[in-house]
């Protein structure tokens, strides 16, 4: 109950980007067809849970006993540089297709908020480590959700005739902003 | 002058430097300012103490103690002391029945059980909505009540207190974190 | 230029239906609903239905002629059908610079951006809602209690909407049995006895536009009636399990904006998808988060969030929902 | 029990103005123009020259490839010129001009109308005489009879169905055909069957036409081996795949032919035009038009010379009225309109509609609004919007991944969107482009 | 404080060791070679992606070219010649210049000279009027004047004339790429060798009907008389279903066809004004 | 390219958030008000300004293939010192701004000037380029911020203008993003015209 409950909060009610605003510029960059949306959810859940694990154990069990809490962000964001690296040659390597499908995103991630705010925020909310997991997974899957949802209205807007001030960022961050309206709808449902 | 070969030296060298130079500007930045750091978290108390309750010249941080409250939790108490007689009691309570969840409140009680003043540290309510109880309309009707003779529940509820308009969850829940600090102290027999 | 025949490429003959008189027939059929809240709630319910269509016709010709700069569409009355059904969302005494926010929203932000009709992806009168919603939820959660026809506007007597009455109830520990003597039968629902935004409350009107809109051929009945069905059988659900904490299905049914909604809103073409089974997908969606947000959620109602949603989904459905092809597909023919 | 097809439809209004007209027979004009090319497939070669003398019903173009049709003249004369000549399409191609004197037949043509039921020739021979006399198929496409009637070995055909449905509004021609000439079409299906060994018939014909099915249960007889079958009116019940599957409850595939399910259709008045090709050794030289439309003060059923110019037909059925805007080839869902009426009438030519404005408006369009009425109409399942969409943006590679290719251009999409989209125009030119790209790869 | 120092120097330092160490091994491991030559290519290229190249797009282009073995028939017309050297250098080997080219359009059916004969009222794009039928006039060859080459120009190198209804070609913008030739399905548009001062001599009729019927469709059609052929000295003229056309790289502008043509289907551009002319002028001025 | 041109250019021509469309995510979060996006772009400032003067003085020394994560070392050294002086000296606005101070590391903007811009030049037009840059994006939030406090909260600066209710949502998320995208396809207008 307590993980379906931190499930509902990540992908529903405070979804990473609509309602954190974290890994907003992928969102708006990746989001110009369904199939290239699909392939960044695979790299970013992938990260994002491996990162979240990584930088649990360095925070508890290297900074914390040292006491050297405020390393934190230096230590992370190296830890995220390499794995994003690593993932990438390794996959490169491995698998060609995967590497297509999902390598081509890997580069976009380091500098994405998004992978190092949630392995900020699993060490601010307090939770353990298998929480934290959970907690990384389902964010992933909400940043997913929303990245697929826009990719599939501005695949569908290409077919439309948008005023020319508004295509590109513009018309994104308002579908952004509705969608946000509309996922407001879930506030209430977890604390 | 010829911009360094990435030689295998070169690249652990020049890294281990600069991480060397990193750390240790860090480390200096993070004793200069640990103290500052750790006075600007007392002083919030303090101010937010002195916002609750009459002058005193003790430090209530040094004499803080905490009281069991009604449902196995303990509240902190920081006696105000002019004097060296008693001149109020800042309770730091609290409740998890806020639109959001928790709320945390510094509530000010004279010794005779009257409220003097009360004062939000940390909430996560609606901007706009809950947000309204940290305003003046709604906290000062709680001044200079007595819980005893004042019925600490909304009007909705049947009791005295007027509620933020559409936000009378926020308001019930800070109701009953008063109302926690008001028996916490009672059953403490300290009013 | 008359004296040379014309050519064109086939067909030759066109049905004699176009896109303003299908606005036309939404318009007509929405009348019954318009007729009973001006009943139920008088003066108010003119003046919002006035504000809000005048508001979202000037809106629109004005951002076509001078922001756009192209053509003038606002004969073909998809903006009075927007103005009709904002208005129709909202309850009876907001004011009026409030509704005016409203239709700027809901062409403005919800059509016009996104290159006006047919071109949004999100219901427009549902934009211009719940932006107003989230904006001003004290004006928009008061409620004029419904009456014989009245000209009070801003001073109605205001109660809560029997959804607000059953979450509200519920929060304070009191069971269903109890709450349903403090709310209208099902019988007075029916008829729209009760407070709520001015067009939703009388479900026997909104059917009676179903009817017409079925009759005409305007909509197919796949959206409203999965929508219905949906609501009906979770709601039951839950109160099969417990009938003390969940109301009964024939009271979600009629409450709140599930008809005005599964028969007005969610069948927006522009919104909505395309292929009879996406359509019912999309309907079993709008109902089941209808009921998660009106029972899990800080909303007594969910309604327009769960048509906003699912109009999210409505371009993936019509990307990968196509309809039955003629012919299996055979490789290499 | 009514059959149809099952997926989308139309009910325009049928407007069958001329279903009580009797066929008249017009007179030869003083000249006619016959193209070479009145099928589908390769054009015919001339094998006449300028000053030759012809009869009717003598060959003057030869077929040229295995699709492709002899031509005959149809009227007795002296060769004019061959010479290139607008046809239909507004494009010019080569036609035999031929100045009419007299009427002349070639002898081995009877021309009696007693019917003649007993079928002498075998199976070869009556291939042979429609490769010889010119037949195609009536019903619009115009493909050349005789590749139709040779069933491929590895083929199996067991089901004939004679298309009598004629679902387009206005035309009545095959209505007419079959109630005049119902015995000759009774035996024309006999000599298919036999043609292509099949042992079971339907004749399919719209319930809007009663008289007709009445008359022809009675002459198919209680023999089992040819009965009638009444369909629902929808439009486009007459389209191949759909009869089909409407008779049979059979679905072509996509890309295939009807052969692979096993049927053959063929259209009513081919059955009548098979009747005098074997039986009266009559070639395809004439045929019934309707020429119709409300401002016409005499519209009716025709019996013409092919290489007839237009003109003479309106002129027959009253001229053209001075509000007479379009005048169209075929009937108003498929047919051509035509931008002159020198035009000649081909084999492929059923009727003329004459439309004054308002009957005919196309309309400023709109965006599309999606309201999936041209989804729902659609007799193939396609999602038309969203192919025009595609073809407007070129996007080719798409269209066809939603078998754009599939599109009969029955017109149902364009004639139901209440945006006035010109739906089929842009499925055409995507159709034309994918089945371009499609034919280059299979080069490559 | 030296304590919290020394702690945050040796995590760091360990964190980054550990880091940078298993990223070494792995790469050395995990190797995988990519051209970089691509990259470079494909950033020297006008990223227009045009199509001229008769890639799609210009990264595919540079991919092209890193493979190919010669620069022969690889061209961009957008960049030119100093690009194709600038690719050559990157690739280390020899461009192949390439005659500059322009678009012209070969038909002058305006209104004026082609009488109508039938209104057209279907969707207003070439490609589907010319599948249509034959056109509003009875040269089904000429332009139909709706402007896909407009469309297709992605240099605003066209626009329509609005009194003639033929789409006119501004030389200075065009750089050939050849977009306005594949969209027109009447194969109307040529892209012909550039001359100096943008001199132009060429047929502007694209009708291969007889002489009689496409002197009736439009007064300054082509009607194959042969003069113009007959007069060329240099062979540049060509005449093939009764159509003539001058090869731009034959032509040597001695205008002589110019004169011949009894129908002024041949024009020429940008020339200085005739002598015959210039003096017949100043005769008109004496008088 | 004129010193004051580097200063200048990341105002308006290339402001890293109305045109470059970089660092969003602090943009939407932190304009809930005009105080706190000015308090973001001050400490982004620092960050930017700082990171760019120590890379313009240490990438000769630093071989390439170490290039990035050597940017990335100083940058978020000069984060954390942000980070711990703000939470020292201004504990209220270090509170709002919650995470996306850490999360200046990760801010494009940083690193791409880093990239683009310090590690090719010298001292002095590094130091202008990450000021102007810097502040560029400061105005953006301050903008934002004012826009989004006036409509949302009818205030500006903490200071009420009018009475009464704003509309709430352009304090909340989705006017963080409607505002942004109309702010957007404003500059987008006013840049074509
Ligand atoms: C998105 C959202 C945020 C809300 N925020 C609060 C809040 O912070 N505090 C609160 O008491 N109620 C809040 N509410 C309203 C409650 O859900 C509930 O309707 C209200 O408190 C009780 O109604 P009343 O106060 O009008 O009687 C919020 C509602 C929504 C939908
Ligand atoms: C390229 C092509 C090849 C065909 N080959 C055959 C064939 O081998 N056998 C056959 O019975 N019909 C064949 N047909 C005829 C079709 O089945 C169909 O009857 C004809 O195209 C007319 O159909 P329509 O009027 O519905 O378009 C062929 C048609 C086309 C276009
Ligand atoms: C949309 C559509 C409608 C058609 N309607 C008829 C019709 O009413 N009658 C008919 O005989 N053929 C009709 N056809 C042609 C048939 O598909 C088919 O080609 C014909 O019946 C084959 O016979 P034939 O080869 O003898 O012409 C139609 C075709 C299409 C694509
Ligand atoms: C059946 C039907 C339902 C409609 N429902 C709505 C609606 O809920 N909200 C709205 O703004 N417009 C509605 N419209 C009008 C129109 O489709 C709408 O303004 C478009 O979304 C604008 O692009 C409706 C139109 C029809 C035909
Ligand atoms: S897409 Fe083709 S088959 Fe479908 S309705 Fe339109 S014309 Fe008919
Ligand atoms: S019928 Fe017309 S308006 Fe409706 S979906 Fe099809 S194209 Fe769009
Ligand atoms: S005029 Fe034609 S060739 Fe010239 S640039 Fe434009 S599209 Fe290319
Ligand atoms: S030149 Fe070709 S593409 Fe251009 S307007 Fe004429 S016909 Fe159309
Ligand atoms: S600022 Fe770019 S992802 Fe957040």
């Amino acid at each position: 109950m307590e993980y379906l409950l931190i499930i509902i909060s990540a992908i529903l009610v405070n979804n990473i980007v609509l309602a954190q605003f974290l890994g907003v510029c992928p969102f708006l960059g990746v989001s110009n067809k369904i199939s290239t949306s699909v392939g960044m959810t695979g790299a970013v859940t992938f990260v994002m849970v491996l990162a979240s694990i990584v930088t649990y154990l360095i925070y508890t069990y290297l900074l914390i006993p040292l006491g050297i809490g405020f390393m934190q962000t230096i230590t992370y964001i190296l830890v995220i540089a390499s794995l994003v690296q690593l993932v990438e040659i390794i996959l490169k390597k491995v698998s060609q297709a995967l590497y297509q499908a999902l390598g081509i995103f890997l580069p976009l991630i380091t500098t994405n908020c998004a992978v190092l705010g949630v392995t900020l925020l699993v060490i601010k909310k307090h939770f353990n480590l298998l929480e934290g997991v959970v907690y990384s997974f389902a964010t992933a899957l909400g940043f997913g959700l929303a990245l697929i949802l826009l990719a599939g209205i501005r695949e569908q807007l290409d077919m439309a005739e948008v005023p020319k001030g508004m295509k590109g960022a513009p018309i994104s961050l308002l579908v952004a902003g509705i969608l946000a309206l509309a996922f407001m709808g879930f506030s209430g449902i977890v604390k | 002058m010829a911009k360094t070969e990435s030689t295998l030296r070169n690249m652990v060298l020049s890294l281990t430097l600069i991480a060397l130079v990193a750390a240790t500007a860090l480390g200096f930045v993070y004793e200069v300012t640990k103290k500052p750091i750790e006075i600007s978290k007392l002083n919030k108390k303090l101010i937010a103490i002195k916002a609750v309750v009459p002058p005193f010249d003790n430090n209530p941080d040094n004499e803080m103690f905490r009281l069991a409250g009604d449902n196995g939790d303990s509240l902190e108490i920081y006696p105000a002391k002019s004097g060296g007689t008693i001149v109020g009691y800042a309770v730091r309570t609290y409740t998890v029945n806020g639109f959001s969840g928790y709320i945390g409140i510094m509530a000010g009680f004279s010794p005779d059980g009257t409220i003097i003043n009360t004062n939000v540290l940390e909430h996560k309510e609606t901007p706009g909505l809950g947000t309204k109880m940290t305003e003046d309309v709604f906290k000062t009707q709680f001044n200079g009540k007595d819980p005893s003779s004042f019925a600490m529940k909304v009007k909705k509820d049947g009791g005295q207190v007027d509620a933020i308009t559409a936000a009378t969850i926020t308001s019930r829940a800070f109701c009953e974190a008063v109302d926690r600090a008001y028996k916490t102290l009672k059953k403490g027999g300290l009013i | 230029m008359s004296n040379y025949l014309k050519v064109s490429l086939s067909p030759h003959i066109h049905s004699k239906d176009d896109t303003g008189k299908l606005m036309k027939g939404v318009i007509i059929a929405l009348i019954p609903a318009l007729i009973a809240s001006v009943y139920y709630f008088g003066l108010g319910a003119i003046i919002v239905t006035l504000t809000s269509v005048a508001a979202c016709v000037v809106f629109e010709y004005a951002i076509q002629k001078y922001l756009l700069k192209g053509p003038v569409t606002i004969t073909d009355g998809s903006a009075v059908v927007t103005g009709l059904l904002l208005a129709f969302n909202v309850p009876s005494n907001l004011p009026v610079l409030i509704i005016i926010l409203g239709a700027l929203v809901s062409i403005g932000i919800g059509k016009m951006s996104f290159g006006g009709l047919g071109n949004n992806p999100f219901n427009p009168a549902l934009v211009g809602r719940v932006f107003l919603l989230i904006s001003f939820p004290v004006q928009m959660t008061t409620w004029p209690v419904p009456s014989g026809f009245k000209t009070g506007y801003a001073d109605a007597v205001t109660g809560a909407t029997p959804l607000g009455i059953i979450k509200e109830g519920l929060r304070n520990g009191e069971t269903i049995p109890q709450l349903m003597n403090q709310v209208p039968d099902h019988m007075q629902l029916f008829y729209g006895y009760m407070g709520g935004s001015m067009g939703e409350v009388a479900a026997a009107a909104l059917i009676l536009g179903l009817i017409y809109m079925l009759f005409r051929k305007i909509i197919t009945w796949h959206i409203p009636v999965s929508i219905i069905v949906t609501i009906a059988i979770f709601t039951g659900i839950l109160w099969l399990i417990n009938p003390s904490q969940y109301a009964d299905p024939l009271f979600h049914l009629l409450t709140g904006g599930v008809m005005l909604g599964a028969i007005f809103m969610a069948t927006d073409y522009v919104t909505s998808p395309m292929v009879p089974k996406a359509m019912l997908i999309y309907g079993a969606g709008i109902g089941i988060l209808t009921v998660v947000i009106r029972i899990f959620g800080a909303y007594p109602e969910g309604v327009s969030f769960a048509i906003l949603i699912m109009n999210a989904f409505v371009p993936l459905m019509n990307a990968y929902i196509k309809p039955g092809r003629f012919g299996k597909e055979v490789k290499n023919g | 029990m009514l059959k149809t097809f099952p997926t989308g439809g139309v009910h325009p209004p049928e407007n069958k103005l001329t279903a009580g007209c009797k066929i008249e027979i017009l007179p030869p004009p003083k000249s006619v123009v016959i193209p070479v090319s009145q099928h589908l497939g390769a054009p015919a070669v001339p094998v006449v020259n300028k000053g030759d003398k012809v009869l009717a019903g003598q060959l003057i173009a030869k077929a040229a490839g295995f699709i492709s049709a002899n031509i005959h003249s149809s009227v007795s004369g002296k060769v004019l010129k061959i010479d290139s000549h607008t046809d239909t399409s507004g494009y010019k191609q080569t036609a035999i001009f031929i100045d009419v004197e007299g009427d002349e037949w070639v002898p081995e043509i009877v021309n009696g109308s007693d019917p003649v039921k007993e079928i002498k020739l075998s199976p070869e021979e009556i291939v042979q005489k429609c490769l010889d006399s010119g037949i195609v198929g009536l019903g619009g496409a115009t493909f050349p009879t005789h590749v139709k009637l040779k069933v491929p070995a590895g083929k199996k055909c067991d089901l004939l169905i004679i298309n009598g449905v004629e679902c387009e509004p206005f035309l009545t021609s095959d209505h007419r055909l079959m109630l005049e000439k119902g015995e000759e079409i009774i035996t024309g299906t006999r000599i298919i069957m036999k043609a292509l060994g099949v042992e079971k018939a339907v004749i399919g014909v719209e319930n809007n036409k009663q008289d007709a099915i009445s008359l022809l249960e009675r002459l198919a007889g209680k023999n089992g081996d040819i009965s009638v079958q009444a369909l629902k009116v929808k439009y486009p019940q007459g389209g191949e795949k759909q009869l089909i599957k409407a008779v049979t409850g059979r679905e072509v595939p996509s890309g295939k032919l009807p052969l692979d399910v096993g049927v053959i259709v063929q259209n009513a008045g081919t059955a009548y035009a098979v009747y005098e090709a074997v039986q009266k050794n009559k070639p395809l030289v004439e045929r019934v038009v309707t020429v119709t439309g409300k401002t016409l003060s005499r519209p009716g059923n025709y019996l013409v010379r092919i290489g007839t110019p237009v003109s003479a037909l309106i002129e027959a059925a009253g001229g053209l009225p001075d509000n007479a805007v379009k005048i169209i080839s075929g009937g108003p869902m498929m047919g051509k309109a035509i931008g002159n009426t020198q035009v000649p009438v081909v084999k492929g030519m059923s009727g003329l509609v004459v439309f004054s404005g308002g009957e005919t408006e196309r309309k400023q369009y709109g965006p599309c609004i999606r309201c999936s009425k041209c989804i729902s109409v659609c007799p193939m399942g396609l999602e038309p919007y969203l192919l025009m969409a595609l073809s407007q943006k070129v996007l080719y590679e798409k269209a066809g991944e939603n078998r754009i290719t599939d599109c009969i251009e029955c017109g149902s999409c364009s004639f139901i969107c209440p945006a006035y989209r010109p739906l089929l125009d842009y499925i055409r030119l995507g159709k034309s482009a994918v089945v371009k790209m499609k034919r280059e790869k299979s080069m490559k | 404080m030296g304590h919290t120092v020394l702690l945050t120097v040796i995590s760091l330092g360990s964190v980054g060791l550990v880091a940078a160490l298993i990223l070494y091994f792995i790469s050395q491991k995990f190797k995988v070679y990519e051209d970089p030559r691509i990259d470079q290519i494909q950033e020297a290229l006008p990223g227009a992606n045009c199509g001229g190249c008769g890639f799609t797009g210009c990264r595919n282009f540079a991919e092209a070219l890193v493979k190919a073995d010669t620069l022969d028939g690889l061209n961009c017309p957008v960049g030119g010649a100093s690009l194709m050297t600038d690719v050559a250098k990157i690739l280390g080997k020899e461009a192949v210049a390439a005659d500059p080219l322009v678009a012209v359009v070969r038909c002058q059916g305006s209104y004026e000279h082609r009488p109508r004969t039938s209104v057209y009222d279907g969707v207003k794009e070439c490609s589907a009027a010319h599948y249509l039928y034959g056109g509003e006039t009875d040269c089904h060859y000429g332009c139909l004047g709706y402007g896909d080459c407009v469309r297709a120009c992605n240099f605003d190198a066209m626009y329509m004339d609005e009194k003639t209804g033929l789409p006119v070609i501004i030389d200075e913008k065009c750089v050939a790429c050849g977009a306005c030739v594949r969209a027109c399905p009447r194969d109307i548009i040529e892209l012909r060798k550039k001359a100096k001062k943008d001199r132009k001599i060429f047929v502007s009729c694209v009708n291969c009907d007889k002489g009689g019927p496409a002197r009736k469709a439009c007064r300054v059609a082509c009607i194959a008389c042969n003069k113009c052929y007959n007069v060329c000295e240099f062979d540049a003229i060509t005449i093939k279903d009764n159509l003539a056309y001058i090869d731009s790289f034959k032509c040597t502008f001695c205008r002589k066809c110019v004169v011949e043509c009894p129908t002024n289907a041949i024009i020429e551009t940008n020339f200085p004004p005739r002598k015959v002319k210039a003096e017949t002028v100043e005769e008109e001025k004496k008088e | 390219m004129s010193n004051l041109k580097i200063f200048t250019k990341g105002f308006f021509k290339e402001n890293p958030i109305l045109v470059l469309l970089l660092g969003t995510c602090p943009t939407l979060a932190t304009t809930s008000s005009a105080i706190n996006g000015l308090g973001m772009g001050i400490a982004t400032t620092f960050v930017l300004t700082s990171s760019n003067v120590a890379i313009s003085l240490l990438a000769k020394f630093i071989p390439d293939k170490v290039r990035i994560p050597s940017y990335i070392v100083v940058i978020a050294s000069f984060v954390t010192i942000v980070d711990l002086i703000m939470q020292a000296y201004v504990p209220d606005l270090y509170e709002t701004l919650g995470i996306f101070i850490p999360l200046i590391v990760v801010n494009c903007i940083v690193l791409a000037r880093a990239e683009a811009f310090a590690s090719k030049n010298r001292l002095l037009p590094s130091l202008l380029d990450g000021a102007g840059m810097g502040l560029g994006f400061t105005m953006a939030l301050g903008i934002l911020g004012s826009i989004r406090e006036i409509l949302g909260n009818g205030s500006i600066f903490n200071y009420k203008l009018i009475k009464g209710d704003a509309i709430l949502v352009f304090i909340l998320a989705p006017g963080a993003f409607i505002a942004l995208g109309y702010l957007i396809a404003l500059i987008n207008k006013i840049r074509k015209a």
